[in-house]
């Protein structure tokens, strides 16, 4: 269970969020939602130790372990996996060997089990062996980036995990498969907190499953079930939050 | 090139590269017309040109060596266990082994070679130690030096007159080698000299690979290295050369490659130093002649205070001839790198790229880069690349907030930047490549 | 760069440089400091290094122009017509044209000065000729050979000695100068010398932006022609200095820049070379504060012998600072063009840039290009890129294809590839460019 | 009318056509179908006079006039326009400068109906103001490029276009204006080639108005109507041609 307490960012000597406090409850999906520059994905990096973005003040629980300080890697071992909004390539470094090593850190598994595991989760997501046996991202279209964020996602099975803007340069297709995958997640226990600009994604989820979250300038201004998706593409944010009084 | 020239005669040292020719002489019984290009080399010592950032007198390291005599090594038993755990991994077999690193030892050279060279001659190859190669087989005269005169410079004219060691290998019209060769120079202190000498000759229409693997494990301190390899690519011919350096840190290295690869010849040479010694410059020089290729790939990584300087001129001399000269380089420590890559364009229709990356580790290394490229006619296609810089903190931190730690995730960024030069690598070999990287990334974590 | 040096002293022409000296001083009155610096230069000269390609004897520009002298231009009539046709293109009103090139004409400076000056005073600009600057503006000591000294080299010992004509302009602090500033250099002869001095200073968080044209048409054959301009560009100023270079085919030019940005500070050079005269050899040199940035922007016309060799040294020597430069080349006839920027990464995040792009436009035109990237630190980016080609047939034919003939197609696709560079230049400007480019075409076809 | 008669044509030293008669009647959209290799390319290069490949016998007529040896300049004059097969990137060339000077070269128009003219057939062609503001090809998808090719074939209106695979990395909106673009040729008289390998883009255009050629080893070996294309869909070119008599 994720608990941010009174968190304060600052990103490159700007104060980004001041005093946030996001409880996402378990067994939902979460979306959270808001105008550009409203700091969801300054969130989601600093929530995943991003070394940028530094934390100001209150703090971060992962299970009751404070994860405040602690460093990417730990924190991802604690288990809160980020989605990246833009997964960068790496040069000459392949997919299998990557996720093999990301893997290997995990107790249990063999090697088969682990060439299995990719293989069977990637026909999931629909890629192929072809794409599989690339380099991080190389040559991938932004579908494809977001479906192999959602792969590492089913892989690791995270307690938490933050997906930022999925369907973002994204194809049908692929929204579909992203959708797919992001429900089988939340069978498997996973708290999956959606950053999104659309309600795209959302018609492919389960709307009975869904919390949504609405960002302005830092702060949850409001919080409620998938209507307020809805509300918001009638009438924008600014009506929404005029008429909540949360501006 | 930032040259301390010091070009004072020492008359004791003339006498060393003089008392040096002797002793070899006395030992080989080489041809007349060996000896008398030694004798031309030492007599044009003194006013050679020297050109070199950190040596200003060659001379020096005779006297050094007296010092410290080295043990010698007389059987694979001999061999410095990582030397012997290498060729393991390479999975080169016993017999292999003695034969491949049999070529520099002198003692029983004899019955190595027998079984060795009869083998490749079954298949069309010649190969034979140097100092056999210059009794045997006539036709070495024309090509040793064919490329270079003892004049260019003092380190040649020191080469010439008192190289030993080294490997003749032609490989005869037509012949297609579908298994690679392997060399491994294990060089020793043999009289006073570490200058062997490289003759690879390719015939009309051949084809070789040949792994050229490069170690002084019993070298004495602050010692200088100059070998010289003169590669001739006939028509058609086509040579892939790996070459694998792994000086230790108190080696000073002047390795020479000169070749010529003529009309619709290629030529790819891949280097990988793992180790660049105390000090490395190079600066080989290919003239391409019409629809010929050369390409030198080269990922050098740079530790302690060693300094690193490639040069690297291509002369693409007959229409439609091409050339490419791609570095990679891990920069570490307060180690220097610099690479000055040229390639010329001197006919019609040739085409050249020359591209230069580097990962700079941390503060106090230093890497430079200084390409050259010249056109004096209207179509050709020259270009180059470069970027120097650090570990990107956006892949960083992809990898690590996947659960990896900082070190694995730079070692796999490390391995990527140097995974495009090294891929086409024998697998042992490339196990061992990687296992060193891994190492290297690690100490400097 | 290839030196061919003359060391030997010619005592004659020290007593030119003097007697040069003593005419200028006794026609501008100038104060002591000015005397007395232009008489250390000229102890300097006989010691100071030369490093030039083509020029063995700065000197001898002397003899001949005493040779050939050159008519006066004593108003705007005298002005050849091209360049009357130029500023008229330029859409500079006739009040302006005087005061523009009556910046360099010495008989009435006094009555166009005074509006002209005045006018520009009004926005916060100081404007002033540059014999007139030293006398009036006690400022211009400390400005003065702030960034250079004589004993650099003969051609900086020169230029100091025999200066005459330029310009001072300082804008004041916190001015943001909403129209570009025209600095036309009509060069005349004017005792013996071709080397005008110009100082900008751009104060704390001022803008400007200038536009310089340089051209000689009364220039005597073969001279030598010395510019020296020094930048200083304070905290968070920005200046953007567009220079068209229009040199007659006999004249030899060395301009010199040197350019100081401090933090936030931002300087961007644009250099249009539509003729750059005999020989054109420049190594302009910057350096650059915490987040200050230089870029240098070139595009270069190489026709007829000319040999055009663009140095330019960019240090990047405060963190977050970056620097780029942008040569674009279209070689022409028998000219040979040489780039060789350097960028110097010696602070934290710094970021540097090199390109180099070459239309080579027939055989026998020659194009060299040897950048150099240097980094010291483990977090700066530093690249660079080059291509030098001939116009792809792809392109031709398909623009051919639709009905140009090839004349047509070829000027639109070198048009296309100055493009870039020249995009941003004035209209009139603009036209100016694109017309040279198109009739420099037209000449090759 | 386009005559070529007995043509051959080497290409890198290779002959690639050897004997062709190719007279395409007027009034008709011509479809040159083939396997990869059969020189149906070639054929279209070397009509519009590219210098790389060589006219190594016969002849080609426009109209009753000789063009086989003319430059790719005076043949476009003369009204044979190509459309590439890969239009390629013209850097730093708006493409408003060059059609202006393209249509300039024809007589009767002025500056300000080129403009206009250049507005009007780009929006046929859903081509954007923006993407007109362009330089050639610019940062131009696939389906952008082949756009821009027959924008030209409508302003040029030629008496022979000849478009090199037009319908080859389009999608399916292009196709349609690229479809509709044809249509408009051909009812303004002139005589469209196409050359491709699908059918997709014959199912936006009148089947009654299209005769197929099928191109083997540089030869046409037969010729018919739009049920053809449906064949070779169906049965491949190899059993099409054991069929017809014609390998």
């Amino acid at each position: 269970m994720l608990k941010a307490d009174n968190l304060g960012v600052k990103a490159n000597g700007t104060d980004i969020i001041n005093a946030l406090t996001f409880n996402p409850a378990e067994e939902r999906i979460h979306v959270i939602m808001g105008p550009n520059g409203s700091g969801k994905s300054t969130l989601s990096r600093a929530l995943a130790g991003h070394p940028n973005y530094e934390i100001t003040g209150g703090r971060i629980e992962l299970n009751g372990t404070d994860i405040t300080d602690l460093s990417p890697t730990e924190i991802a071992k604690s288990g809160l996996i980020l989605g990246f909004q833009h997964p960068p390539k790496v040069e000459g470094v392949g997919i299998k060997p990557f996720l093999r090593k990301v893997l290997e850190a995990q107790d249990g598994y063999s090697a088969e089990e682990i060439d299995e595991l990719i293989k069977e989760k990637g026909e999931a997501v629909g890629m192929t062996e072809e794409q599989l046996n690339r380099n991080i991202n190389e040559g991938f279209s932004g579908g494809e980036r977001k479906r192999l964020e959602v792969l590492q996602g089913l892989l690791l099975g995270p307690e938490v995990l933050i997906l930022d803007e999925p369907d973002s340069g994204v194809d049908v297709d692929s929204l579909r498969v992203i959708a797919a995958g992001i429900e089988q997640l939340y069978e498997n226990g996973t708290t999956v907190v959606i950053i999104t600009h659309y309600g795209n994604l959302l018609n492919h989820l389960d709307e009975e499953k869904i919390t949504v979250h609405l960002f302005q300038d830092g702060e949850i201004v409001t919080t409620g079930d998938s209507s307020l998706v809805r509300e918001i593409e009638e009438k924008g944010f600014n009506q929404v939050f005029r008429e909540c009084g949360c501006n | 090139m930032v040259a301390i020239n010091n070009l004072k005669t020492r008359s004791f040292d003339k006498t060393g590269i003089e008392k040096q020719i002797e002793e070899i002489v006395d030992r080989n019984d080489e041809p007349n017309w060996v000896t008398d290009l030694r004798y031309r080399a030492a007599n044009a010592y003194d006013g050679a040109p020297l050109d070199d950032p950190v040596i200003s007198d060659p001379l020096e390291f005779l006297t050094n060596h007296k010092e410290t005599p080295a043990d010698r090594i007389k059987s694979l038993e001999d061999l410095p266990e990582e030397t012997k755990a290498l060729l393991d991994k390479l999975g080169i077999s016993e017999l292999e082994q003695r034969a491949i690193t049999g070529l520099t030892i002198q003692d029983d050279r004899e019955m190595i070679d027998s079984s060795f060279r009869s083998q490749w001659e079954e298949r069309g190859v010649i190969v034979a130690p140097m100092e056999d190669a210059v009794k045997e087989y006539p036709e070495v005269r024309e090509r040793f030096s064919g490329l270079f005169t003892p004049e260019e410079s003092k380190l040649l004219a020191y080469h010439t007159a008192i190289w030993s060691g080294g490997i003749f290998l032609r490989v005869k019209e037509g012949e297609k080698i579908d298994i690679p060769l392997h060399l491994f120079f294990l060089i020793q202190q043999e009289g006073l000299a570490q200058a062997p000498h490289i003759i690879i000759w390719a015939e009309e229409g051949s084809e070789v690979q040949l792994v050229e693997g490069c170690t002084a494990p019993v070298l004495p301190k602050t010692s200088l290295h100059l070998d010289m390899t003169e590669l001739y690519i006939e028509e058609d011919a086509r040579v892939d050369l790996t070459v694998l350096q792994n000086w230790p840190e108190y080696v000073h290295t002047r390795p020479t490659q000169r070749g010529t690869i003529e009309e619709g010849g290629e030529l790819s040479i891949t280097t990988v130093g793992l180790g660049p010694g105390k000090s490395n410059v190079t600066d080989p020089q290919y003239w391409v002649e019409a629809n010929g290729r050369v390409e030198i790939n080269s990922i050098t990584l740079s530790k302690g205070e060693s300094l690193v300087d490639l040069g690297g001129s291509i002369y693409l001399e007959g229409d439609g001839s091409s050339g490419a000269n791609n570095s990679k380089g891990v920069i570490m420590d307060n180690s220097r790198t610099i690479t000055r890559g040229v390639i010329s364009a001197e006919a019609q229709e040739t085409k050249g790229h020359i591209s230069c990356d580097a990962l700079v580790m941390n503060d106090g290394a230093r890497m430079e880069t200084y390409p050259g490229l010249s056109s004096s006619v209207d179509n050709a296609e020259l270009s180059h690349e470069a970027a120097i810089g650090k570990i990107k903190e956006e892949e960083l931190f992809y990898l690590m907030s996947r659960g990896l730690d900082e070190e694995e995730a730079t070692q796999l960024i490390v391995q990527g930047f140097v995974n495009p030069v090294i891929e086409g690598l024998p697998n042992g070999f490339l196990d061992e490549v990687k296992q060193i990287i891994d190492l290297s990334v690690q100490g400097e974590m």
